[in-house]
């Protein structure tokens, strides 16, 4: 079944007829993504490559049903676009605009939850369900369909895991980045419950960085309600420490946020953490060995 | 963007929110007027971007001008937790009472404002948190909502401030904080701490402010702080070509696109037993142009002695990284080596324009565990 | 059974320590209400015949576990003051202050709806459950106890139908004044469906007047959904027409709002309409005759 | 409180919204100064606040000067719907393309604000509504979270407006309006027509707007409009003394407590076939002075024969109502015949207060419909 994307998923691009959205949408198209629409107002009428562009989310979703948004609208419009796009009843909204002001996410966060809608991103780079769709901006090539799912904040450093991965003959059931923002739409808990309970995912790689205390609630989650094995990875081991000047955040979290304390706060809770994403890659594939 | 002392203060009062009148001074000179000016006795105090200046000796008394002078000079030059001092704020002392402590932050896990206030400031306020978890009052703000008054009651009766003028005082400060906060799109507005002066007067003793850098373009009056804020003239260079660098210590620079695949590169290059030099993330785009530019920066660094450039293209594109790399040898007449491994989006064509320019200082290598074993390799051989 | 006020009602009052306040919320515990507490910020620590004072009602209602709270502090600190109620977990709400902002109440009433919470008022004189407990301004004396319910806009026009219905020898299960401002927490619809689902209540009065479209909203309703009978009363006959400018309100509700006009929207879907509180009461008599 | 088209379109100038330049006069005369400093062709239009003004001849296109002042003579004291002509605004007239229709105002049903447009403006806008309903775009905005510039787009877009350069004067007037309803506190921002002229020009040719009484205490500004708006000498008796008043055509005053007994009393006076000669709400608390003020009000109304007190106490207590009659009978020397029924907090007290004083023109009755028997009985026997 895979996650979030797949054969029902319709998609509409928010700044399709834009340089990147036009790239890499036509690119999702390409991987058999359906792309039903795209939304750019003051173009409406017009079509990229035999898309139609519509002036609104409203208009576009009453003409061709699209269920999924994909927003390449610049960073001070993005937020309006996903309001405009729930508004106009779409409940998948993958953002890849980078630089969405954090206070604006604060507001956004507290609409999409209230609204029950998937929001995945900002700054993040997409999801794909190889072999069914991708949504977003990842190099479909490098990944084949299997069962690892993977969830990752980093959009570059999901590829190479990814990539080591396909070196190892593993395949991957949906890879989905959520970005690495401080206020992003899907958290890894929220990804990890849908692997959870997909069908086709087996195991799930979880790829972290340095900062914030999202890793160690995920290991806590992954303790208390996952059945399927994970494993993990951690960027910045070698990171100097940080310049925060503040003490607010460390007492929020409880939490160093170094590299280091959470793999020990993964490791104490029975998750293994690969140090380098070679590592990584064949601590799943010595999982799927059995 | 992290915001000096003296920043977030003069942000606090434009707000409404008290501090003591104070003066920039960045020679000793300067320090003795400021203290002429402002009146005896005075605080003369480092600006740096890092906490612990206390410990450090950042921070020192002054009963006379002279005095301030002689601390100045003390003060200024020092070095605090890699730091230099380069300017200090020279502010009229206070007669204080109480020390309290007073937050709002990002609850990245709650996705929302967090209010924290404490009487048990001034001191070591994580210990606090963790020791005496009661005395410090959490409050989160829904952002949709905003700020109601009924919150600031919430954190002076909930800490048990028993003087009805000071809370009087505080929940107007807390008030003017969220606004601070929301108006200025801040990711932190620390007061720690926050005195009650002898004369029962509260008023913000320290000021610790952030704000997000993607809201910088709405914030001009924010933003133009920032080109004072920048003290390395490394990281100078690197925020005027839009580059996100942070120096290090080694000789291997390092490219990368995206901060996480950065992060792990520079990880890797230290596990095969080199040394990272930089921390350079070329972003989400990376034209050709981006390629010059960040190499422009990594090679201003004199310690580098090889580039390990680890390319994982997805909205980034292969062959622009591999046209920016071979514009760059031209214009910055680059002989150092530079190790490239390509993949993603379009890396085949990237690959290919390489291996057609064959610039003898260029190797390209399929793997980024490989990547960094040569570039260490040949960094090693080059010193 | 009653609703929304009865035996299990721990009453806190926003307001006690002011002279109204102090006036009714004392008169309410003299006819039975459980009176537990006051909230004054900044006299924690006093009493009021007994009855403690605490500086928030987070304290208020950790020290006496109150679950209903009645407001009557100043128009410009009400909002303020039930906010706060509400973030300390209180569940039912009644606002007597008159005169709060409009604004205030819309942002005030989505909070409300979001979280469940039962707000009533402001600008009303109450809720009296006759024999187990009153919450508010409406003079108890002149009601008995009995199987009808009230449900009215007005909070003097509700007293003078329930001393009529009394007069008859007829007695209320709860009198519920939800107000007559623009923008209240509860409507007639909301209070409807509860004396619907009220074991008590036998038949129900519903008491109207000119202006908006909530009681041809409430015919629908009553249409539709409920099996009770009720019967229904309008004040304004004889007002003289409006002089609203703006064309926006009719557009809205598609109603004049007058007094005829709602009698006749009544009487459309059977509802049984009196032009005068004495002869509102006769139709209520004459049903309970069967 | 409804603002006079002239007050509107300030503050809808204040917020950013394009009107036509004009002048306020109370004069003839004003009217032809004002005309010559603008430039003709002006419109000449009567400020009342009740809607029609066209149809009935309020409104006047003027070529020169000279016409100006003459239209003005026809149009200041003309009785618009049974409001009298005290002033005309003076406006330079526009070259119209098109007429739309916009507004914001209160949905009482949803709780919400609800934006309506739509380019079938300028005539019967309840006709379009009626007739065309797919013509009007209605779009709610959620109260926490404000306006959005997509619900701009929605409005111009839905209603098919086709030229780029008026809808992005709309899509900001639709966002400026927004503001002006949220700043000002408005119950209502209508704006019929909203125009583009010839040129290609979108500004508001009219403007109706009605503020949240309840908010008018941090509306300093739009509150001293308020008293430009009081026409009626008794209405603004009525507010000085904070007392809710309506002027009706009949012999019974009637004061009652609470806005739907006032009306159910006035009702009910109808009914038993007497001419109410006002109606006047006490209001929530209605202390003794408050007695006495609202006395005052209704007996300035020479027509006045009979009065009917019909009070039912809630918050509003019995023996302070007496105690204001008595009170009242004194200091205004009254000797009316007033007809007193008192129910509900504190009523035996006050009836006893009334009985012990035994003023012969004051009569006690029990229930509100004997009350308003008496009443009227005793006008018809006055007159």
């Amino acid at each position: 079944m895979a996650i979030l994307v797949g054969a029902e998923t319709r998609l509409l691009v928010q700044g399709l007829t834009g340089s990147e959205g036009r790239f890499h949408g036509l690119r999702n198209r390409a991987y058999g993504t359906r792309l039903v629409a795209g939304v750019t107002p003051g173009k409406g009428g017009q079509d990229v490559e035999g898309v139609p562009i519509f002036d609104t989310v409203a208009a576009a979703v009453a003409a061709t049903d699209a269920n999924t948004a994909m927003v390449f609208v610049p960073a001070p419009f993005a937020a309006d676009a996903m309001y405009e796009a729930i508004a106009a009843g779409i409940r998948t909204v993958v953002c890849i605009t980078e630089g969405v002001p954090a206070h604006e996410m604060l507001d956004l966060y507290a609409h999409v939850r209230a609204r029950g809608v998937t929001l995945i991103g900002p700054n993040c780079p997409g999801v794909l369900s190889p072999g069914k769709a991708n949504v977003g901006i990842i190099p479909a090539e490098i990944f084949r369909e299997g069962s690892v799912g993977l969830v990752s904040r980093s959009g570059t450093l999901t590829y190479q895991i990814g990539h080591e991965l396909t070196q190892l003959g593993l395949g991957n059931s949906t890879i989905v980045g959520i970005g690495g923002d401080p206020i992003v739409g899907s958290s890894f808990i929220d990804i990890l419950a849908r692997f959870e309970a997909d069908e086709q995912t087996e195991q799930v790689v979880m790829v972290g960085e340095i900062g914030g205390d999202e890793e160690e609630k995920a290991a806590a989650f992954i303790e208390a309600e996952m059945s399927k094995p994970v494993v993990a990875y951690i960027a910045g081991f070698t990171a100097p420490p940080g310049k925060t000047m503040g003490h607010a955040g460390a007492i929020i979290s409880g939490s160093s946020g170094t590299a280091q304390a959470k793999k020990e706060a993964l490791e104490a809770r029975g998750i293994r953490v690969g140090t380098t994403p070679t590592e990584t890659a064949e601590l799943v594939a010595e999982l799927a060995r059995g | 963007m992290d915001l000096y002392e003296f920043q977030g203060k003069e942000l606090f009062r434009s707000f409404g929110i008290p501090v003591s009148e104070g003066r920039l001074a960045t020679s000793p000179l300067e320090a003795r007027e400021a203290a002429t000016a402002l009146g005896c006795p005075v605080v003369v105090k480092a600006q740096v971007l890092v906490g612990g200046r206390g410990k450090a000796g950042g921070i020192k008394l002054a009963a006379t001008p002279a005095e301030a002078e002689e601390r100045a000079r003390e003060i200024l030059g020092m070095d605090i937790r890699g730091h230099t001092v380069h300017r200090v704020w020279v502010e009229r002392a206070s007669e204080i009472a109480r020390e309290y402590y007073l937050s709002i932050t990002f609850d990245r896990s709650a996705k929302k404002p967090l209010f924290m206030f404490t009487t048990e400031g001034g001191v070591d306020i994580e210990e606090v948190a963790a020791t005496k978890p009661d005395a410090l009052v959490r409050l989160h703000v829904d952002p949709l909502e905003g700020y109601r008054p009924w919150q600031g009651r919430h954190l002076v009766y909930g800490a048990g401030v028993s003087d009805a003028a000071e809370r009087r005082q505080i929940e107007e400060i807390v008030g003017r904080l969220y606004e601070t906060f929301e108006r200025c799109e801040a990711m932190l507005c620390e007061i720690n701490p926050l005195v009650v002066t002898t004369d029962g007067d509260v008023r913000a003793l320290d000021a610790k402010v952030t704000v997000d850098d993607n809201a910088l373009f709405r914030q001009p009056e924010i933003a133009e702080m920032r080109d004072l804020a920048a003290a390395d003239p490394l990281e100078a260079l690197a925020r005027e070509k839009g580059v996100t660098y942070v120096k290090l210590d080694g000789e291997v620079g390092v490219l990368g696109n995206g901060a996480g695949l950065t992060m792990a590169t520079v990880d890797v290059v230290t596990f095969v037993g080199g040394r990272p030099a930089n921390f350079c993330d070329l972003g989400g785009g990376g034209d050709a142009q981006g390629v010059v530019d960040a190499l422009e920066v990594i090679t201003s660094d004199p310690q580098v002695r090889a580039i390990f450039f680890n390319i994982f293209g997805g909205i980034t594109r292969c062959d622009e990284v591999a046209r920016g790399i071979l514009q760059a040898l031209e214009q910055l007449e680059l002989e150092l080596p530079i190790v490239v491994r390509l993949d993603g989006t379009n890396a085949a064509e990237g690959r290919r324009i390489l291996e057609e320019a064959a610039r003898p200082n260029v190797y390209a290598e399929a793997t980024m565990l490989d990547g960094a074993r040569r570039a260490v390799e040949l960094a090693g051989a080059a010193s």
